[in-house]
């Protein structure tokens, strides 16, 4: 039972990114495929910031004591991949707005079935 | 105990997940989302990324869920009952999901000191940032000196997806007298008020939050968000014609290309001052001082980029028109 | 004596607190409508934010960590009492829950 | 210790607020649920700041409780020009 308490972060993100990918293969309307998404990016993000962390490490912003710090290279990574995710985020939205504009629709299906009658 | 509060928070981060898949009300499923971000910046601060957890706070309060809800004003508010059968993407998803489990339990334990991962790279980050940067905030040197390409990488993203959301808006957008079909929210004498007295706050605090980066959590990325929101309030509150007169499109086009020129404009100089391209060494004299430099004006460059972004992503947003 | 007296002074502050945090969840999740939720949200968190943020800052000393909590603390009463009575004042002119606010049961 | 209480405290109300938030019935419920949630980390980030001894962070606080009302406010907004209709109890269920 002791491995449990060692990789239970890494299964709980699995969980959350499983979650995210459900709710975009299985769910028909865009916006809602896009919460999904972000829910996906977020327990990436998770992830790497959980490998980075280090047991008895405190934030990796130098100080006086004598400590032992957290793995700073996830955090760079996943600080601008926070930010880039909401600018691709907004790009998905707007392709939703255009789409919108051109089927009158955001269902998956009923985008389908219009392609489908042309 | 710190595990147990661990625990405990990735418990509702499931929750809050399993809620979302179940609901229907879309405007319910961006609060849910809303929580969401806020416990996993909670999650963050346990995991001792501070910085991330800065950049997740600013993000999910301030911009994320407001672009998800000016899509959803311009689209509808429920979802249809998905015609998909159940089954297939489950199975899907339970077969993904075994495949994953079964890769972790190669894993190194959670925390463990001696993973593979921190023996690589981290170590000289932790232990000579202090004398060849000379910041205290490792993250912050790591972001934009040592990895500074891949931060420049990143601003460019932001830059390009910010043009990405202007060519797909700017072409339906209507005439003068049918904009903003949202009224502002003058009409709350308290509201108004509270606003009045926060807003100044809010940018004040951006600004800290970008020249503090050094010392503390924090940086460009944090405070052009924060900026962003603050803009954001005051268009929500006080009128967003006021933002659009003051920062015209043009002038936000301006502001986001500065950014990213400045960023590009820096190494530039260390190229021709005989250095590599982003070297801040050779900035000043003294190598510290010529880092504090570089770092300086790249911040303020990622800084600029992102409010200028984050703004006119909002702006063109709210310029489109709900269909009949 | 007089560093014992402020440690135990932030201890209780800190259980009061606690407390009042706990009465805020059950009003939240108890109360039968949401005009009365709003109540318990608006008048015990406050109070609650008040207790627990003079209860750390006995611990802390003075310093930059007091300013800060001071000033959440601050921004704090400023944010929740503005959002809760917008909240409510939209959710009575949208004339949500007017007509027949008795009959309305939480579950 | 005690400040392990005050945390578990503060967890606690969490989960009930988090509970509201999921249960609503309408989508007021929620969103009173989300802001009083952001209360809730906020002081809960104070308190974990002082509980692993490093309470210099408590800029993330700092900002929590500065922006959170935000997006409460941008859904709010909706409500108020009508581009939105509020759903009856049996609709949202």
């Amino acid at each position: 039972m002791s491995s449990f308490f060692d990789l239970y972060n890494y299964w709980i993100f699995i969980f959350l990114m499983m979650t995210g990918f459900y709710i975009v293969i299985a769910q028909g309307n865009l916006v809602k495929k896009i919460i999904g998404l972000n829910i996906f990016q977020t327990s990436v993000f998770l992830l790497y910031i959980s490998m980075g962390k280090v047991s008895g490490g405190t934030a990796p912003i130098l100080i006086e004591a004598d400590v032992s710090y957290s793995n700073p290279l996830p955090h760079v990574l996943i600080l601008t991949a926070i930010v880039v995710g909401v600018a691709t985020t907004a790009v998905a939205m707007a392709l939703i707005v255009r789409i919108q504009k051109a089927y009158g629709t955001i269902e998956e299906q009923e985008i389908h079935e219009q392609d489908a009658s042309l | 105990m710190e595990q147990a509060i661990d625990i405990i928070l990735l418990g509702f981060l499931v929750v809050v997940a399993i809620a979302v898949v179940k609901q229907r009300d879309l405007f319910a499923s961006v609060i849910l989302f809303g929580i969401y971000s806020l416990l996993s910046a909670a999650i963050f601060v346990s995991l001792d990324a501070v910085d991330v957890a800065f950049t997740e706070a600013a993000v999910g309060a301030g911009i994320s869920s407001i672009l998800i809800l000016s899509t959803l004003a311009l689209t509808s508010r429920n979802e249809k009952p998905s015609s998909h059968s159940v089954f297939l993407p489950l199975m899907v998803v339970l077969v993904t999901g075994a495949t994953l489990v079964f890769g972790t339990l190669d894993m190194p334990a959670f925390a463990d000191p001696e993973a593979p991962v921190h023996k690589h790279v981290a170590p000289r980050y932790i232990q000579d940032s202090y004398q060849e940067v000379g910041m205290p905030n490792i993250v912050t040197s790591v972001l934009a000196s040592y990895r500074g390409y891949d931060t420049m990488g990143e601003v460019v993203v932001i830059f390009t997806a910010g043009v990405a959301v202007l060519l797909l808006l700017s072409s339906v957008r209507h005439k003068e007298d049918e904009l903003s079909n949202l009224t502002d929210l003058k009409h709350h004498p308290i509201l108004l008020n509270v606003a009045q007295i926060l807003i100044p706050i809010i940018l004040l605090f951006a600004l800290y939050v970008q020249f503090h980066g050094d010392y503390g959590p924090g940086g460009g990325f944090q405070a052009g968000v924060i900026f962003a929101a603050g803009f954001i309030l005051y268009a929500m509150i006080i009128g967003i014609d006021e933002i659009r007169k003051t920062f015209t499109p043009k002038y936000l086009h301006w502001l986001s290309v500065t950014g990213v020129v400045l960023y590009i404009g820096v190494g530039i100089v260390t190229l021709l001052l005989g250095g590599e391209f982003l070297n801040y060494n050779v900035l000043a004299e003294e190598k510290l001082t010529g880092q504090h430099w570089g770092i300086f004006l790249v911040e303020l460059g990622v800084g600029i980029t992102v409010t200028a972004t984050m703004l006119s992503l909002f702006l063109s947003f709210s310029e489109v028109r709900r269909t009949p | 004596m007089w560093e014992l007296f402020i440690l135990y002074s932030s201890y209780t502050l800190l259980l009061l607190g606690s407390f009042l945090s706990l009465t805020f969840g059950l009003g939240l999740l108890r109360f039968p409508d949401f005009y009365s939720r709003t109540h318990a949200a608006g008048v015990a968190d406050t109070l609650c934010a008040a207790l627990i943020i003079f209860g750390l800052s006995l611990q802390s000393g003075f310093n930059l960590v007091t300013i800060k909590l001071f000033l959440i603390l601050i921004f704090l009463w400023f944010t929740s009492p503005t959002s809760s009575f917008t909240l409510a004042s939209t959710a009575y002119r949208s004339g949500y829950g007017i007509k027949n606010n008795s009959s309305k049961r939480a579950e | 210790m005690i400040l392990a209480i005050t945390a578990i405290a503060l967890l606690v109300a969490m989960a009930m607020t988090l509970l509201r938030a999921i249960l609503g019935p309408s989508i007021f419920d929620r969103i009173l649920a989300a802001n009083a949630f952001g209360t809730k980390i906020v002081l809960f980030l104070g308190v974990y700041g002082f509980l692993t001894e490093r309470p210099d962070f408590l800029d993330i606080a700092l900002l929590y409780a500065l922006i959170n009302f935000i997006t409460t406010l941008a859904i709010l907004r909706f409500f108020e020009s009508g581009v939105l209709f509020v759903k009856s109890d049996e609709e949202s269920n």
